[in-house]
């Protein structure tokens, strides 16, 4: 079990880089944005998989800091970047 | 090569990346982003340094780690009002 | 090779790379968000190095607070026009990662040479572990306990950087405002998240006494929570004008008036005395929640785009711009 | 020994979910269909995953906190894909 979880965090791993590709080509802010939402579920998946690896339960509380959070870079993107009406 | 050797050394091509990077660019959102990639290497050598060796991790590097986010993110706090500063600067005084 | 092995070594190769794509990325917008995802990676890392205090922190930090902090500074281009690196700087470009390249590697070897021949710092950790601490948890213990000292001018730093930013801040404390959206679907979505993230938070500054946690790691969380209220506008929930500055300072002026109080009554700055030591623990790790969260709240609002532009702004949201639209906004300010 | 094997399949199936989000977001042509791609798929395959580790536990605090993390992710991507679509038609930037 200790290894397939560890196997399954390095899959979701490497689906965090490959978010950076998005972030890299763009085109606009938006789809760099979007690429960001990736990092907070994928992130938050990689943590409980190893906190169950390492059985630490504050990579838990570490996963729920990031989810929670999530929408702060993104309501601070939107509400910036709107233009005034 | 231990996990947190592999890190130790990645940490100081990351610290040495950032510092040289930081000291070419010549825009000043990117200079604060390289110093910030400068604290990450740095940050990344204390806490491969706590967990090498047998044992429990050192807290005390652990703890020197979380000081240096706080006082990383307060420098880059300050840093960037002051790029802010500096760009909107131009239009009056 | 253990699969352990494989994750690391994926994760180091990951950070290598995508540290190097932060640094050299063609547009700040992508260098900025790049960095983001090389924080999300940091937090494994630290996981993985047996540090979850730190993976705490920086995910706390790094999803919060940092991201809405260069995500918004970004928003306001610079008059030059910077914000692209010129074209064909390709041969700097690889002089720089060979220079940073060939000493990082030499570094990096001295390092682990060192670590290996027993040259590493002494593990003064291993007085933590031992000591009997006021409170049961290693990182908590050294950073109140045992090295207070230092925590207390950490906490100073930022009550300095959060004063220097306010009085380089042309409009003075009183407008401190953030443009608001007031979207129902935002807005209900904050109404509902923050009581869940006050819960959070408690629960980081409550669990920083048997487990990972701790003011700083509540603080960043309660930041990213007062961001979101004044993001919806609701700006009666987070302290601001005269009652930001005192905020902003609470943690330093109670983690002080706790070392005299021990100083007077145990004798030594900051000796915690073994009966009513947690008490004062919990008293001074509250007022410096209040104060980082505060602190990092200022800072984020003072970092946003300010200038204010209507007609260029009316302007750029006609023309649907194919790539990265320049886009100047009024800032409403309180 | 059932459970584990539940386990085992559920994981997989979340991986693979995610990875399809990964791979439409990479691949899909416009900002709308990115969106669409990357929110369900990940959010499904973090609640596959979730389920998962819940199977593992026998300990019913961790369990509840698996099960908000999920709830919680949902109405963030919720939010947050609402938050970048609606407006990508107000700007026109969707194309």
């Amino acid at each position: 079990m200790h290894a397939f979880f560890l196997v399954a965090a390095t899959v979701l791993a490497l689906n965090i880089v490959a978010s950076s590709v998005r972030i890299l080509r763009g085109p606009t802010t938006r789809d760099r944005t979007t690429a960001m939402l990736l990092l907070s579920t994928t992130g938050a998946a990689v943590l409980v998989l190893l906190a169950e690896v390492a059985s630490s339960p504050a990579l838990r509380d570490t996963a729920l800091a990031l989810v929670a959070l999530s929408a702060v870079i993104v309501a601070a993107r939107i509400s910036a970047e709107r233009a005034p009406r | 090569m231990t996990g947190p050797e592999l890190f130790l050394a990645l940490g100081a091509v990351v610290t040495l990346l950032g510092a040289v990077r930081l000291l070419t660019t010549p825009d000043s959102m990117r200079r604060v982003v390289a110093l910030y990639v400068t604290g990450a290497g740095t940050l990344l050598i204390l806490v491969s340094l706590s967990a090498t060796g047998p044992g429990e991790p050192d807290p005390v590097l652990q703890a020197l780690a979380l000081t240096g986010i706080v006082i990383t993110i307060s420098v880059t706090g300050l840093a960037l009002v002051l790029v802010r500063r500096i760009e909107d600067g131009d239009d009056d005084d | 090779m253990s699969w352990e092995t494989v994750l690391d070594v994926l994760l180091a190769t990951s950070v290598l790379g995508v540290a190097v794509a932060t640094l050299f990325a063609p547009r700040r917008t992508s260098s900025v968000m790049l960095f983001l995802v090389l924080g999300l990676l940091l937090v494994l890392v630290w996981t993985r190095l047996g540090a979850p205090d730190v993976a705490l922190a920086e995910a706390a930090i790094a999803s919060g607070v940092t991201g809405a902090l260069l995500v918004s500074a970004l928003t306001r281009r610079s008059a030059a026009g910077s914000a692209e690196t010129p074209r064909g700087g390709w041969r700097s470009a690889a002089a720089e990662l060979a220079v940073a390249g060939t000493g990082g590697v030499l570094l990096g070897g001295v390092l682990v040479g060192a670590a290996r021949d027993g040259l590493r710092p002494d593990r003064l950790g291993d007085l933590a572990l031992d000591v009997d601490g006021v409170v049961d948890q290693p990182v908590t213990t050294v950073l109140l306990d045992l090295r207070a000292l230092d925590t207390l001018l950490e906490v100073a730093v930022l009550a300095a950087a959060v004063l220097a930013a306010l009085a380089v801040h042309r409009e003075g404390e009183s407008s401190i405002g953030i443009r608001s959206d007031t979207r129902p679907v935002l807005v209900s979505f904050v109404r509902l998240t923050t009581p869940v993230v006050l819960l959070l938070t408690g629960w980081f500054l409550v669990a920083g006494s048997s487990r990972p946690g701790g003011a700083f790691q509540a603080g960043a969380v309660l930041a990213g929570a007062a961001l979101l209220l004044l993001l919806t506008g609701r700006k009666d929930l987070v302290p601001t004008g005269r009652w930001l500055r005192p905020a902003v300072v609470l943690g330093l002026a109670v983690f002080l008036a706790a070392a005299v109080l021990t100083r007077l009554v145990e004798g030594g700055w900051l000796d915690l005395p073994a009966s009513w030591g947690v008490a004062v623990v919990l008293v001074v790790e509250t007022a410096l929640v209040v104060s980082i969260a505060a602190g990092l709240t200022v800072l984020v609002a003072l970092s946003r785009p300010r200038y204010v532009d209507a007609t260029a702004s009316t302007e750029t949201l006609g023309g649907a711009a194919p790539s990265d639209p320049p886009r100047r906004q009024t800032e409403e300010l309180t | 020994m059932i459970l584990d094997v539940l386990t085992v399949l559920l994981v997989t199936a979340g991986c693979l979910f995610v990875t399809a989000g990964t791979v439409g977001l990479l691949r899909f042509g416009d900002l709308l269909q990115r969106l669409h791609a990357l929110t369900k798929a990940d959010n499904l395959g973090l609640g596959l995953i979730v389920l998962g580790l819940v199977l593992q536990t026998s300990n019913p605090a961790v369990a509840v906190k698996l099960v908000l993390l999920w709830v919680l992710a949902l109405l963030a991507a919720a939010t947050n894909s609402a938050l970048l679509a609606r407006d990508a038609e107000l700007t026109g930037e969707h194309r």
